[in-house]
C-alpha cells in the first residue's frame, strides 16, 4: 500500500467509486448477455420445433 | 384513375405482416377487407395512405388522391360544424364546404360546437370531411364501431352516395353494413410467421444463419 | 397553412383550451421563489433576471406536450400527414402557434412579474428584450422534442427530459446578456448569440422535427 | 405511388458494410472478442496498478496526482462514446444497418458510465485543489450535459416499444444534441473562466518526470479504450439478441392471433 | 391494501414507469437555476436551500397526475371503487407509493445536488431532515388534487394550479426551518409547524380526496 | 341472491336518461341490454355498480356481489398475467387464480406481460379477472367491442360457463352474441325530456316557477 499521506481519502474513494462503477457496468452487461442468450436460444428452439 | 396494387407486402414494427396482396379499386366500386383481429387490415390502410412505406411490392394510383379516415375523426370538440370543416377545406385546397353540408345533412348544425353532437352526426361530420378533401379514393379503417344500427344505416347511405357519384372506398370493417360490395379477405394473404419475406434483411439473414445451422 | 395557425389559436383561446394556464405557471414560480428564498430585496434583484428567465423557461416546457398531442390523439395528425401541405410547413405553423400562445405572453409578462422579485429598473427592458428573442428558439425546439415524443403514453415529464439540455445555451445567453445589460457591461456580443441561436433552430429544426413525426406516424 | 423503402446500396463499399450484416456481425465478433479481452485485461490491470501503487507525489499535487489514472480515461471515454453513438447513428439513419442503431444503443451506458466516473472523480479531487466539490468550470458545465443528454437519450430508448422507431428517433435526437452540446460547451465559455486544467497534461512541463506520470497514464487511456471496446461489442451483441427475440415473439404472437 | 401499494410499485419500477423521471427534473431545475443567475458561488450558497425545496416542490408536482391517471383510463379506478376496500385506504396507499417513488428519492437526493448548488456543510443536513419531514405532505396534497382533476383531459396545468397553493405552507416552513437551522438560528418552532402540517395532511385530506374521487366517477 | 330493479332512474350529469325502469335478474339468467347510441345503457350499468347513486326508485340485491366490467379491463400492461389477476385477487380477497387461469385457457400464458397479449387474450384475461372477484352478478359493457367473429364465440362461451356455474350476467351490446338470453330494451324507458322527473330538484322547482309564470 503506497503511503497516501493527507490526500488518502480523495485518492481512495475516487478510485473505489470508479473501480465500483467500472464493476458495475461489467457485471450489467454480463448479465445481460446471458439473459438474452438463454433467451434466444429458448426462442430459437421453440422456432425449430415448429418447422 | 383505378388504385393498382400488385404484390403488395405491408410490414408492423418490421415484421410482415400480409404479403402477396393484389386487388385493383376502380371508381364506383366499394371493397370491404375482412379479416380477424391482428390480420392487418389497419396496416394495409395506413400503408396505402401513405402513413408509412411498404415493405414490398407496388400501389400505384394518381397521386393525392386517397382520403383516409381511421374511427377518431379528426375533429375538435370546441369548434363548431363549420369551423371544423372549413378548417379541413382550407388544408385541402377547396373552398366550398356547403355542398358537403347540405349532402351529409348537416345544414341545419352548422353553428353547433363538435363537443355537442351526438356520435352519429359526427360520423356524418367526419364523412363531410372526406367530401371536402375533394379526393375520390376513401380508406375508411372500423367507421361503424359502437354505432347503432340506424347510424350504421346512415353511414351506409352516404357511402352509396359518394361512390354513385365516381367515387371509390375501401372499408375495414367486422360488422356486415349491408350495402353492394366486393369483399376482400385478407386471411390467405396473412404473412406465414416462420418464413419472413420482403426486404427487411435483418431477420431473413438470421432465419438463414440458424436454419443453415441445424440442416 | 394560415387556416392551420389560426385553428391553432382559435383552439387555444376556446375554453379548455389552455391559454392562460403558462402564464399561471409562471406566475407561480415567481411567487414560490421568493417564498423559498426569503424575502431580502437585494438578494431578490440579484437573482431576479435569472429567475424570470428559468421561470419563463419551464413555463415554456410544461405547455410542450400540448402541442401536438391533442392533435395525435383525435387523429388530426394523421390526416395533416396525408394532406398537400409540406410536414415542415406544419410543425413550423406549430411551433409559431405555439410562440403566440406561450412565449409572447410571458415576454410580455415578464417585466411585470419582476415586481415581484424586485428587478432593478433597467431590468425591465432588458429581460423584456432577451425574452422575446430567445422564446422563438424556446418554442421552436420544444416542438422538436414534442415530435419525438408525440405518441407516447407518458410523455411529459420524458419530454422536459430530453428538451431541457438543449434549451440551455438559450439560456445562458439569454440571462447572461439580461445581466450584462443590466450591469452594464459589454453585451453586444452575448446578444448576437442568443439571436443566433433563435435563428438557427428555426432554420433547422423545422426539418428534424417533420422528420421525427413521419417515422412517429409510422 | 412512390415507393420510399430504402433499398440496400450497392456501391463498391459494400464488402465494408457487409461487416454490419447482423449475423456476420455476430459472428466476426465472437471470434474477435476473446482476443480484445486478453488484450484489455493485460493493459488496464497493469496500467491501473503501476497507476496506483507505483508513481511518485506530483509537486502542488501530492499523493492526490493517483486520481488522474481514472479520472482522465474515463473522461476520454465519456466523449467518445458519445462521438461513437452520434457515428453508430448516422450510419443507421444512412444505410440502414440495425447494428449501427443497436451499437448505438450500446454505448450509452457505458457512456453514461463513464461520464459519472468522470464528474465524481473530479469532483472528489475539486475538494483538495480547489477546495470545492463543485464549480461551475466550463468544462465540468460541460460533462455535466453530457450526462444529462445521455440520461435523455436513454429515456428515450426505454420509452418507445417499435425497435425500428426507437433507433430513428435515438438517432434524431443524437445528431441534434450534439449540436446543441457543441453550442453549450461553447456557451459556458462566455459565462464563467475556468479553473480545470488546460488541454495539456500539466505535469509534463516538467520533462524528467513526466515519463514517471505518462507511461501509466498512456497504459490505463488504452485500457479504458479496449475495455469500452469490448464492452460495446458485447453490449450490442446483447442488443441484437434482443432485437431477435423480439422479432421471434412478435412472430408467435402472430401465429397465436 | 399491501397488493396495491405492491403493485403500484412495481409498476413504477418496471420499464415505462417513469421511475427518476421527478429525480431527473430535479436535477434539471438545480442545474438551470445556477445557468440563470450565474455560477458565483456565494450567491448560489445564499439561494440554495429555497431553491432545492423549489425544485423538490416542482418535481414532485409534475409527478402528480400519475397517481390516478393511468388507473383511470384502463378502467382500475371504477374496479377500485368497487372493490370491497375502502376508497380512503386506497387513496392512502397511492400517496405512499407516490412518496415512495418521488417524496423519498428527491428527499435522498437532495443533499447530492446541493453540492451543485454550492450548499454550505451544515446545508447537507437541514435540506434533507426538512424535506424528509416535509415531502410525505406534498405526496398527500397532491394526491388530493389529483382526485380532483381525475378524467379531465389535459389536467395537468390545472393540477398544478390547484396543487401550488396547497403547497406554500409546507415550502414556507420547510425553506424557512433548512435556513435558520443553516444560520444557527432558532428553528423548534418552524419545524414544529412543518412537521403538524404533514401529519395534519395525513390525517384528513384521504377523506377528502376518497370523496373527490366517488364524484369524479360518478 | 337476486337483483331486484325496480321503478329505477338514472340520471346523467343531473338529467334523467332513463326513467321507471324494472326488471329482475336471477343466478342462472342473461339479460341483454339493448338501445340505440346515447340510450343510456352505459349509465344504468355504472348505477346497478354503485359508480352513481340512482336519482330515484330502487336496487336491491346482496351486498358485494356485482363484478363491474366496461370495455377496459383494467389491466396493467407492464404486469404479467399472473401479478395481473394475482392483485385483483388481493383485493378481493381471495386467494386461489389457478382455477381462472385455467378456467379462461391462460395457463400457458401466465407469465407474458399483458402488453404481449392479442385482443382476444385480453379479453379473456378480463374474464378471469371477473371470476377472481368471487362475484355472481357480471356487469358488462360493450364486451365485445372490435372482437372479431371467433373471440366472440369464445367469449359467449365463458359467459355461458359462468351462468351454468350459478351465476348472472347484464351485458350491454349493439351486436348478437349469439347465446340464449332474456333482452331488455331500455328504449321504452327513455327519459321524455320535458317532464322533469326524479329528485334532482334543481330542474324541477325551476320548470315549477317558469311555467307558473306564464301561465
Ligand atoms: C467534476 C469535476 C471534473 C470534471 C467533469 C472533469 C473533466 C475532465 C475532462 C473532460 C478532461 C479532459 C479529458 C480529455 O480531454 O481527454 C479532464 C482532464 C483532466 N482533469 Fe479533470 N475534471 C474535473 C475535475 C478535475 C479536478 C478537480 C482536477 C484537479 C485539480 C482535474 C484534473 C484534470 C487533469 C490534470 C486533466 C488532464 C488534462 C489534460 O492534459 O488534458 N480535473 N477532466
Ligand atoms: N404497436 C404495435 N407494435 C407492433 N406490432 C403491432 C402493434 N400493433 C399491432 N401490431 C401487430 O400488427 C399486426 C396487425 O395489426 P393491425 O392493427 O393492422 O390488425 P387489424 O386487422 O387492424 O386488427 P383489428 O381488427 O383488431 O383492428 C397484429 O398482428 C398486431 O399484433
Ligand atoms: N359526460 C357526459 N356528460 C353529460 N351527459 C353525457 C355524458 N356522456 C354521455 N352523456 C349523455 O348521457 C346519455 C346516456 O349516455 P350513455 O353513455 O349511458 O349511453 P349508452 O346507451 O351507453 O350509449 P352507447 O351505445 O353510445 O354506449 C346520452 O344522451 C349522452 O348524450
Ligand atoms: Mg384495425
Ligand atoms: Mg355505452
Amino acid at each position: 500500500m503506497p503511503e497516501l499521506g493527507k490526500y488518502a481519502g480523495a485518492v481512495l474513494s475516487s478510485w473505489a467509486v470508479s473501480v465500483g462503477l467500472l464493476v458495475f457496468l461489467v457485471v450489467v452487461t454480463w448479465i445481460g448477455a446471458r439473459r438474452s442468450r438463454a433467451a434466444l436460444d429458448a426462442a430459437e428452439a421453440r422456432r425449430r420445433e415448429r418447422q | 384513375m383505378e388504385l393498382v396494387v400488385r404484390n403488395l407486402t405491408v410490414a408492423r414494427g418490421g415484421v410482415p405482416v400480409l404479403v402477396g396482396l393484389g386487388f385493383r379499386l376502380a371508381p364506383g366500386g366499394v371493397v370491404m377487407l375482412r379479416g380477424p383481429n391482428g390480420s392487418g387490415k389497419t396496416t394495409l390502410l395506413r400503408t396505402l395512405a401513405g402513413l408509412q412505406p411498404p415493405m414490398d411490392g407496388e400501389i400505384s394510383l394518381p397521386p393525392e388522391t386517397i382520403a383516409y379516415a381511421a374511427h377518431a375523426d379528426g375533429l375538435k370538440s370546441q369548434l363548431t360544424v363549420t369551423e371544423n370543416l372549413a378548417f379541413w377545406a382550407a388544408v385541402h385546397g377547396t373552398r366550398d364546404i356547403e355542398a358537403a353540408l347540405v349532402a351529409m345533412n348537416l345544414a341545419s348544425l352548422r353553428d353547433r360546437p363538435a363537443a355537442n353532437l351526438s356520435a352519429g352526426q359526427k360520423r356524418r361530420l367526419g364523412l363531410a370531411r372526406l367530401l371536402v378533401t375533394g379526393r375520390p379514393f376513401w380508406l375508411l379503417d372500423e367507421p361503424t364501431v359502437s354505432l347503432d344500427t340506424a347510424s350504421v344505416a346512415l353511414f351506409a347511405e352516404a357511402v352509396g352516395a359518394h361512390v354513385a357519384g365516381g367515387g371509390a372506398a375501401l372499408i375495414a370493417t367486422h360488422i356486415d353494413l349491408g350495402m353492394e360490395a366486393e369483399v376482400f379477405d385478407v386471411g390467405p394473404f396473412k404473412a406465414d410467421p416462420d418464413t419472413p419475406a420482403g426486404s427487411g434483411a435483418f431477420d431473413r439473414d438470421f432465419d438463414a444463419a440458424f436454419d443453415g445451422a441445424i440442416q | 397553412m394560415i387556416a392551420l395557425l389560426v385553428r391553432d389559436l382559435r383552439l387555444t383561446f376556446r375554453a379548455g383550451g389552455g391559454f392562460g394556464l403558462g402564464l399561471a405557471f409562471f406566475l407561480i414560480v415567481t411567487v414560490l421563489v421568493p417564498f423559498g428564498v426569503g424575502p431580502q430585496s437585494d438578494l431578490l434583484a440579484r437573482i431576479a433576471p435569472g429567475i424570470l428567465w428559468v421561470g419563463a423557461l419551464l413555463a415554456c416546457l410544461l405547455s410542450l406536450d400540448r402541442i401536438f398531442q391533442l392533435d395525435f390523439e383525435d387523429g388530426s395528425l394523421d390526416l395533416l400527414a396525408t394532406a398537400p401541405l409540406p410536414l415542415e410547413g406544419v410543425v413550423t405553423m406549430k411551433a409559431l402557434a405555439h410562440w403566440v400562445t406561450t412565449g409572447l405572453p410571458l415576454t410580455l409578462a415578464a417585466p411585470l412579474f419582476g415586481g415581484l422579485m424586485s428587478l432593478p429598473q433597467a431590468g425591465y427592458f432588458w429581460v423584456f428584450v432577451t425574452l422575446l428573442i430567445g422564446t422563438p428558439a424556446l418554442s421552436m425546439i420544444g416542438t422538436f422534442g414534442a415530435a419525438l415524443t408525440v405518441g407516447l403514453k407518458r410523455g411529459g415529464l420524458l419530454l422536459s427530459l430530453l428538451v431541457l439540455p438543449l434549451y440551455i445555451p438559450t439560456l445562458l445567453f439569454g440571462a447572461e446578456t439580461a445581466r450584462r445589460g443590466i450591469m452594464g457591461m459589454d453585451y453586444a456580443q452575448t446578444l448576437a448569440i442568443l439571436a443566433g441561436v433563435s435563428a438557427g433552430s428555426i432554420a433547422i429544426l423545422p426539418f428534424a422535427a417533420a422528420a421525427a413525426i413521419r417515422i412517429n406516424l409510422r | 405511388m412512390e415507393d420510399t423503402r430504402v433499398r440496400q446500396h450497392d456501391d463498391r463499399w459494400n464488402w465494408f458494410w457487409a461487416w454490419a450484416n447482423p449475423v456476420k456481425f455476430m459472428s466476426w465478433t465472437g471470434k474477435v472478442l476473446p482476443w480484445l479481452m486478453a488484450m484489455t485485461l493485460v493493459t488496464l490491470i497493469p496500467g491501473l496498478v503501476w497507476g496506483f501503487f507505483f508513481t511518485p507525489e506530483a509537486q502542488g499535487f501530492g499523493s492526490s496526482v493517483k486520481i488522474i489514472y481514472v479520472h482522465v480515461p474515463s473522461a476520454t471515454m465519456a466523449i467518445q462514446a458519445w462521438g461513437m453513438m452520434v457515428v453508430a447513428s448516422l450510419i443507421w439513419l444512412i444505410r440502414r444497418h440495425h447494428v449501427g442503431a443497436l451499437a448505438a444503443k450500446g454505448a450509452a451506458l457505458i457512456g453514461l458510465t463513464m461520464t459519472a466516473v468522470a464528474l465524481i472523480t473530479g469532483a472528489i479531487w475539486g475538494q483538495p485543489m480547489w477546495g470545492t466539490y463543485w464549480a461551475w468550470d466550463p468544462r465540468l458545465t460541460a460533462f455535466l450535459i453530457l450526462f444529462l443528454f445521455y440520461i435523455g437519450y436513454m429515456a428515450l430508448w426505454a420509452a418507445i416499444d417499435d425497435p425500428d422507431t426507437a433507433a430513428d428517433l435515438t438517432s434524431v435526437l443524437a445528431i441534434v444534441g450534439s449540436v446543441f452540446a457543441v453550442l453549450s460547451r461553447y456557451a459556458v465559455n462566455f459565462w464563467n473562466q475556468g479553473l480545470h486544467q488546460g488541454a495539456t497534461l500539466s505535469l509534463d512541463k516538467e520533462e524528467n518526470i513526466a515519463d514517471v506520470f505518462w507511461l501509466p497514464l498512456v497504459l490505463s487511456l488504452v485500457g479504458f479504450g479496449l475495455l469500452c471496446l469490448v464492452l460495446v461489442l458485447v453490449r450490442t451483441r446483447t442488443e441484437v439478441r434482443m432485437r431477435r427475440l423480439r422479432a421471434i415473439e412478435m412472430r408467435e404472437r402472430m401465429r397465436d392471433a
